[in-house]
């Protein structure tokens, strides 16, 4: 088991996890010339649905209260082999990126199960897209993974993410950004942002994310809302650990980069999207195949 | 042990039953009388192959006329066996003729006096030491049994009596041509005596044989007991009278009719590899074998009467004999080891096909469905038998295949090899789609039946469990027994 | 040994009273019962003897059939195979007498005796060490399955089915019969240990013999295209025949592939690639082809092909590994392979028990008839949910280990400078990663369609809960899963043994090289144990909120429609229809597709057909063809006795014509 | 003697012709009685330990049974289906006869190579003993009569009692009647199931029996 000390970062993560969500509206807000929500306006959300009773669906069964706890669980471990940028996860073995895209599954798994638990049509459609996009999103991350392990020559994050340093950025400089293009894209699928899902429509029909949990309520909807915003952070953290390639070997400094660079990454999700419109539901998979073909790239690169 | 006297009871036997039958009031009497015969036979046979496993290796009688060796003893056992199995059946089948073809007295006894004069006559034809006495015996089992097959004159069963007369008595007349042949071909140089036609003289290394006569010879025996044996594609008779004759009748046709044909051209080859090496011989057999397991396949496929379709199996399985006799001493081994087993599970597929056709008022294959139900006993007898000839473990067949495999491998022939396992794979795949749709199913019309008798349980038994038993054990004795049959037929040096 | 001789005896004996019995219906239950389970028992104390102690066992005597004798040896291999055989067969024999429960005619007295001699047969195989007495076993083995998948012979679809296996079966042990026959004749012994000292001197020969072994082992095994006869046989046998099938007996194809490997020596790079790509190919398109299936069987039995495939992916590295000369590659990719193979007997099994339950309860396998099951068979939808979690490799069960060890195998290779590994490697992690997110899809769809939602039947509106035994069997391999899952680290260093065996090492080096995984798997099972915790504690923090807040039922939402019925919930084909669209051109599944038009639509329909490529493209088509070209032989027996004659002629002029040039 | 044997060997090629350009079934019979007298003898003739109470047994076996009794039944044969008297070839007669030539050029060609081989033989006889057998064959495939398949295989039996007679002297006694005895019953049979046709086809045009194929 971990040290108690090293449980620092993930406590920061559950903390901050929600802010981003805030930052990525805000912005959205600022370009399109409103004033937008308050910055914290995710945490008054998730501890207003903490508050709230529950309605169920009559159908349904424990399955349904399972989901959002399962969902919130497999992000909360997530964290433990998680890096945040150069400073070390505070569990870190060779293999650990296999158990985080487990990880990432079952959480996903547990939502979806959740959904169906309700029986209706319009949940029923919302896991349906889900599964077929993270089925084609999970070789395309554990590609990205695999060619970052090759060029940094080790199969455990925190190692991985302590030598992309500048140095090694200079001399895999094309790799390094092609892998980061993929992650970005992981990173929009797997969070159903535009230009992948609009969190923010109203339309069932056309909805991914949202529209499977749109019958949980209370304390579950607020599980949900949380661990979605876990689930920004971390891949968020893949991609920033990349992009940031601050190793001066000092926590606070690498950690202080890190938080900088996550708080950019936000800013440029919220870009994104009020730059973007939502692609076709049919035009989703084209998109992430071709990310995880730019890594394929990036690996043949290395391969010599 | 009185061997040679056992050998004169066992053809006067079923020789006088025969005159016997001529006489006897009632219609079960025959049938009485012709399962009696048959079962002494039996033990005849068994008593003069006990005899010549003995020390000295063969027995003969009537100075040299008969002669017995292993080989021929293995073949009078099968026989023998074959013939109990099936006047046992017999006797069960005849007493449930439908009524259109009532087994009346006078019937019943033509039949009495072919059956057992047919058994003479191959008995003959094993055991004499006499090429032209052995062609005599042909002969006659061909002109015997050919009104077997019309016991119930019929359009059809006449079609196919006339076929079967016609066309065996031409290749029946080659092989005679081809006996006369090899007499020259000894004499040719000098020595003429009476025992010119002796097949020990022959085979004798003293005999210098002329190879010109002898190739010639080998022709004309090959293509005319070929056509008796049913080799392809001179086998054209074989399922027009497999058909048409009644179930026993077919049983003992394609039982051991046809290896006794088998064993005759068997006899003339050992001289012939003596006279011209192995591979005259062997390069004939082989293309012989082969060529009629592959027709065999192919026809069927697309077979629509159960009899038939039993009939073509019969052409696969002689070419498999044929194939292995080509193969050398192991492939020998295995020939003799199929020819038993296939005698006795085609014998059982027969009595099945027979019964059921009874049942069903046809042998047509899509009015025979959901045998098991229709009657447990036949339907199982019919899934066994079925599946044996098909080369399913723990079936004897699929031992005596892979012996023959070993053989195939052994002497380097992979053309053969795979030609052999490509058919047997057809043959697989359409037979078991027959098999599936005769046996299982919900059952089609079918009258109830008479009762079996007491003879029907023994009968399955005993065949199905010699299937069986020597699938997955082979009983010391009898290994020694094939393998000394097949050493008789290896060259002298 | 004497356990063994044991269990075999006792399942004969078992099966044979069941049919004398058949009759006195409980009697004949209860003796098939008997029989299977204490047989089994003790055929599984065997293995586990052999597995524990390290030194194998055996058993040689004289057996009257030429070119063979009675060889039979129980080492660190065998015993690991005869794990699943053995193991299965018991939970299966608790199983079966209450799934039986009213039937008292022959056929499943029948069905017991087939079932016994199916393990008896299976054992005999893995355990057997001369070629003769293996094709013998194999070849029995080959047919028990037959009686069990024709067990309801009425319905030509199943008779169908059952010709389907016995020709599949069969085909493939002609590549056997060629092999042995082959072995035994350069050896000029039946003996496996001839076997492999012969090979040494003819070099030339082992790569045929490895294409040989691939072919009529895979047919078993199930790969692509040779799967043809899993999806057709499995979904009508009896269930809890269909799991040990399924469990058990296409392992024993694995094995026989293994067993072969082992006497070939070093392997050569080429197999490993070859292994690699038939285990891609069978993974993936198995679990696409289960994507597009809606009967519950049939998915499971798709399921299998994939996860053959998974298996071969990982005996694929390990050969690459020995074949380059990687040690630690070649150990952690037979030990995922391995591990596999008894991951997917459990969990394979509890899905097959788990369908064989509802279709007692529901009277129907067919996806959309079923729903709403998990009210009403609270224990089967909680089994079958572990099962299901289990085979999509989730943490923290059973799946996810082997899969674990798998991809671990493959970042090792993608870190090997050999341009060659490191692609394999990179195959290897995205196939899976593509195989795992699939098999998510679909069994999201099973679980989800089965037993969520609101019954889409009357049937399954009034399914209950079945007896005891069945609930038994499936909690003991539900609790395996999670056992394992949970104790990784043990289950992988106990395969040291095994895995030593085929590669070649000592059981000290193989099993220094595990314990280089399972450090990382104690900590990733720490990491699962906090996840639990934190599962608990956000449960916890839910109930004590939702204790004071107000909690009540409602309608799910409907889009404003007011009057929604079970018949409006997604279908299992709706559900799958954007994958099975997208990979149309490998599933070639056939859709009926009516859009609603105008703006008062009438009537308008979605339907697939799952069409198994293998069957319409290549194995219907050559069949069809076949019979046309060999009906024209009809021809040349037309029934003219002038013609048949002129045959006769025409065969000896032609000999004398030939002989006399 | 061999003036003699060439004659009997011209003869005998004469009577297959004739044979072979008969329509008449009445008129085929005759001539095989004929050949059968003619072929007979030819025990008689053929070797130079002249008339032996062996080769006089022989000979008027066969000429007995080949040139009285097989005709005679087969002429009453022929009686009871008075309907139909025509030989109903296949093949044209003319063609027939073409036929016959080349069959007479294959034959002695074959013969060429056993010829050294059977030194004490007359080669003549050889010749035409091969010449009969296919020109029995021929009968018997080119007629559509079933009593002309019998007439053809009659032909076809002479052709190999010649062939055993000129090669084989040590033929035991005993065989030589068992052979006899055989083309006796053989005769004896077909008649028999001539009737049977006879009686359920009403014809003995044999190309009828195509019921069973396949």
């Amino acid at each position: 088991m971990p040290a108690p000390g090293s449980l620092v970062l993930p406590l920061c993560a559950l903390i901050l996890a929600p802010l981003l969500l805030g930052i990525v509206n805000r912005t959205k807000a600022v370009i399109a010339g409103r004033h937008g929500p308050p910055l914290l306006q995710p945490y008054w959300d998730i501890a207003k649905s903490l508050r709230r009773g529950a309605v169920y669906g009559e159908v349904t069964t424990w399955l349904l209260r399972l989901g959002p706890v399962g969902g919130l669980a497999a992000l909360a471990a997530a964290l433990l082999v998680m890096p945040f940028g150069g400073v070390g996860a505070p569990v870190s073995f060779s293999g650990d990126i296999i158990v985080l895209v487990g990880l990432l599954a079952l959480g996903r798994f547990a939502t979806v199960l959740a959904a169906l638990d309700t029986g209706s049509s319009f949940e029923g459609m919302g896991a349906s897209r889900e599964v077929h996009f993270s089925a084609l999103a999970e070789p395309a991350l554990l590609l990205a993974l695999a060619t970052l392990a090759r060029v940094t020559g080790s199969f455990a994050l925190t190692p991985v993410y302590q030598a992309v340093a500048i140095g090694a950025w200079a001399d895999a400089l094309p790799t390094f950004a092609l892998v980061g293009m993929t992650l970005l894209v992981i990173l929009l699928v797997e969070n159903t942002r535009i230009p992948v899902d609009d969190p923010t429509t109203h339309l069932e029909l056309t909805m991914i994310h949202e529209v499977m949990v749109l019958d949980h309520s209370g304390p579950d909807f607020g599980l949900i809302q949380y661990a979605a915003a876990l689930k920004v952070w971390i891949l968020g953290a893949l991609l920033a650990g990349l992009v940031v390639p601050v190793r001066s070997g000092s926590v606070w400094l690498d950690g202080a980069a890190m938080l900088v660079g996550m708080v950019l990454l936000a800013g440029v999700i919220g870009m994104i999207e009020s730059a973007m419109a939502r692609y076709r539901l049919v035009h989703v998979p084209q998109f992430i195949v071709g990310a995880a073909t730019l890594s394929a790239v990036a690996f043949i690169i290395r391969l010599v | 042990m009185y061997a040679s006297q056992s050998i004169i009871a066992a053809l006067a036997l079923p020789l006088s039953g025969a005159l016997f039958c001529l006489v006897l009031p009632r219609s079960h009497h025959v049938l009485k009388t012709i399962v009696g015969v048959s079962a002494v036979e039996l033990l005849l046979a068994l008593n003069i192959w006990a005899a010549v496993l003995g020390p000295k290796g063969f027995v003969t009688a009537a100075d040299q006329w008969f002669y017995i060796d292993a080989f021929s003893s293995f073949h009078i056992v099968v026989l023998t066996l074959v013939f109990a199995l099936s006047s046992a059946f017999a006797s069960i089948y005849f007493t449930h003729e439908a009524d259109d073809l009532v087994f009346t007295t006078s019937i019943a006894r033509r039949f009495g006096v072919l059956w057992l004069g047919a058994q003479t006559a191959m008995l003959l034809v094993l055991m004499s030491n006499n090429l032209g006495i052995m062609w005599v015996g042909m002969e006659a089992t061909t002109l015997l049994t050919a009104f077997l097959i019309s016991l119930h004159p019929s359009r059809l069963s006449l079609e196919a009596m006339w076929k079967y007369l016609i066309i065996c008595s031409v290749g029946i007349a080659f092989a005679f041509m081809g006996t006369l042949l090899a007499a020259a071909s000894i004499q040719s140089d000098g020595g003429i005596g009476a025992d010119a036609l002796f097949w020990t003289k022959l085979a004798s290394a003293e005999a210098h044989l002329d190879p010109t006569l002898m190739k010639f010879a080998f022709v004309f025996v090959l293509v005319g007991y070929g056509t008796k044996a049913g080799l392809a594609p001179i086998h054209s008779w074989l399922p027009d009278a497999h058909s048409q004759a009644p179930a026993p009748v077919s049983a003992m046709f394609s039982g051991f009719l046809l290896n006794t044909a088998l064993y005759c051209i068997m006899r003339f080859a050992t001289p012939v590899r003596q006279a011209l090496g192995q591979d005259f011989a062997s390069g004939l057999l082989i293309v012989f074998g082969t060529l009629s397991i592959l027709v065999a396949a192919g026809f069927i496929v697309f077979q629509r009467d159960a009899k038939r379709l039993l009939a073509y199996h019969s052409v696969e399985h002689m070419g498999i004999i044929t194939l292995g006799y080509a193969l050398g001493p192991l492939g020998s081994f295995a020939a003799l080891f199929h020819t038993l087993n296939h005698s006795v599970c085609k014998s059982l597929a027969f009595f099945a096909v027979g019964r059921l056709g009874q049942r069903y008022g046809s042998h047509e294959m899509h009015t025979i469905a959901g045998a098991l139900r229709a009657d447990r006993l036949w339907g199982v007898s019919l899934l066994i038998s079925l599946l044996a000839l098909i080369g399913v473990a723990p079936f004897s067949i699929f031992m005596s295949e892979y012996q023959l495999l070993r053989a195939a491998i052994g002497a380097g022939a992979w053309l053969t090899l795979f030609l052999f396992l490509a058919a047997s794979a057809v043959v697989f795949v359409s037979a078991l789609r027959h098999m599936i749709n005769m046996v299982f199913g919900t059952a089609s019309r079918h009258d109830r039946g008479g009762r079996d008798g007491k003879l029907a349980v023994p009968i399955v038994v005993a065949a199905a469990g010699l299937l069986i038993v020597l699938g997955v054990w082979m009983p010391l004795p009898f290994y020694h027994a094939l393998s000394s049959a097949a050493a008789v037929l290896a060259v002298r040096p | 040994m004497l356990e063994f001789t044991a269990a075999i005896l006792l399942l004969a004996f078992g099966g044979m009273l069941a049919i004398v019995l058949y009759p006195r219906a409980g009697l004949c239950q209860l003796a098939g019962q008997t029989g299977a389970v204490l047989g089994s028992a003790s055929g599984l104390v065997a293995a586990l003897h052999v597995l524990v102690t390290g030194d194998a066992i055996s058993l040689s005597s004289i057996w009257h059939m030429p070119g063979g004798s009675l060889q039979l040896e129980i080492d660190a291999l065998s015993a690991f195979f005869l794990l699943p055989v053995f193991g299965l067969s018991i939970v299966t024999g608790l199983y079966g007498r209450s799934y039986f429960a009213g039937h008292r005619d022959i056929a499943s007295a029948a069905s017991w005796f087939h079932l016994n001699m199916l393990t008896a047969t299976m054992a005999l195989v893995i355990a057997a060490r001369d070629g003769l007495l293996f094709l013998l076993a194999w070849e029995t083995m080959a047919l028990s399955p037959f009686f069990l998948v024709i067990f309801d012979d009425r319905k030509a679809a199943v008779r169908h089915a059952a010709w389907t296996y016995l020709v599949a079966a069969h085909l493939g042990t002609a590549f056997l019969l060629v092999l042995f026959v082959l072995l035994g004749t350069i050896a000029a012994s039946s003996d496996f240990a001839a076997y492999g000292a012969a090979l040494k001197d003819h070099q030339a020969l082992r790569s045929s013999v490895f294409l040989l072994a691939l072919i009529g082992f895979g047919v078993k095994a199930g790969i692509v295209p040779a799967h043809v006869w899993l999806p057709e046989a499995h979904p009508v046998a009896p269930s809890h025949a269909s799991a040990l099938m399924s469990g058990a007996m296409i392992k024993v194809g694995i094995y026989g592939l293994v067993r072969v490997l082992t006497l070939l020596g070093t392997p050569e790079p080429w197999w490993g690639w070859l292994l690699i790509g038939v285990g891609a190919s069978s993974g993936v398109l198995g679990v696409l082809f289960a994507l597009a299936q809606h009967d519950l069987k049939r998915l499971l039995a798709y399921h299998s092909v994939e996860n053959i495939g998974i298996i071969l992916l990982g005996i694929g590295i390990g050969v690459l590994g020995l074949a380059k000369g990687m040690p630690l590659l070649a150990v952690i990719g037979f030990a995922s392979g391995f591990l596999h193979v008894l991951n997917h007997s459990i969990f394979k099994g509890l899905l097959f028990l788990g369908a064989g339950a509802v279709g007692r309860a529901a009277h129907s396998l067919e996806l959309e008839e079923l729903g709403g099951l998990l009210k009403r068979m609270p224990w089967t939808g909680t089994f079958f949910l572990i099962g299901a979690a289990a085979i999509v490799g989730l943490p923290p069960l059973n799946g996810f280990v082997s899969e674990f060890l798998l991809l671990y195998a493959g970042f090792l290779a993608v870190l090997q400078p050999a341009a060659a590994v490191a692609v394999a490697g990179l195959i290897v992690i995205v196939i899976l990663g593509l195989i795992g997110g699939l098999a998510a899809a679909c069994f999201a769809k099973a679980f989800g369609i089965v037993f969520l939602g609101s019954p889409r039947s009357a049937e399954a509106s009034e399914a209950r809960e079945v007896a005891r035994p069945m609930r038994a069997s499936m909690a003991v391999l539900a609790l395996l899963c999670i056992a394992i899952g949970l104790g990784a680290p043990l289950a992988v260093a106990s395969l040291a043994g095994v895995v030593a065996q085929v590669t070649g090492a000592t059981v000290a080096t193989a099993s220094a090289q595990l314990a280089i995984v399972t450090r990382p798997l104690a900590l990733a099972v720490s990491v699962f144990v906090f996840l639990i915790a934190v599962a608990a504690l956000a449960w916890a923090l839910r109930a004590r909120r939702l204790a004071v807040a107000s909690v009540r039922r409602g309608p799910v939402w409907g889009c404003g429609y007011l009057f929604p019925s079970p018949k409006m919930q997604y279908t299992a084909s709706s559900f799958a229809q954007p994958l099975t669209t997208q990979f149309h051109l490998l599933i070639q599944n056939r859709e009926a597709f009516v859009p609603p038009q105008g703006y008062f639509p009438a009537a308008s329909s979605y339907a697939s057909d799952s069409g198994d490529p293998a069957l319409h493209l290549l194995f219907v088509p050559t069949f069809r063809w076949f019979d046309r070209v060999v009906t024209r032989l009809n021809v040349i027996q037309h029934g003219h006795i002038h013609v048949y004659i002129l045959y006769v002629a025409a065969t000896l002029i032609a000999l004398l014509i030939w002989e006399s040039l | 003697m061999s003036p003699l044997i060439e004659t009997i060997h011209a003869v005998g090629l004469l009577t297959c012709f004739a044979l072979l350009a008969t329509s008449r079934i009445g008129a085929c019979i005759r001539w095989l009685s004929f050949q059968g007298i003619l072929f007979g003898m030819v025990p008689l003739i053929v070797h130079d330990d002249g008339l032996t109470a062996r080769a006089m047994l022989l000979a008027g076996g066969n000429i007995a049974l080949k040139g009285i009794v097989f005709p005679w039944l087969l002429l009453g044969l022929r009686a009871r289906a008075d309907f139909n008297r025509e030989v109903q070839p296949f093949v044209s007669f003319v063609m027939s006869i073409l036929c016959g030539i080349l069959i007479l050029a294959l034959s002695v060609w074959l013969t060429q190579e056993m010829k050294p081989a059977l030194a004490k033989a007359p080669f003549v006889m050889l010749d035409s003993s091969i010449f009969l057998i296919f020109i029995g064959l021929f009968l018997m495939i080119s007629r559509r009569n079933a009593l002309m398949q019998v007439i053809g295989f009659l032909v076809l039996e002479n052709g190999i009692f010649v062939f055993g007679v000129i090669t084989v002297v040590g033929t035991p006694l005993l065989v030589e009647l068992g052979v006899l005895l055989d083309a006796f019953v053989g005769v004896f049979v077909m008649g028999i199931a001539i009737y049977h046709i006879t009686r359920e086809f009403g014809s003995m045009d044999v190309d009828r029996l195509t019921e069973l194929r396949g």
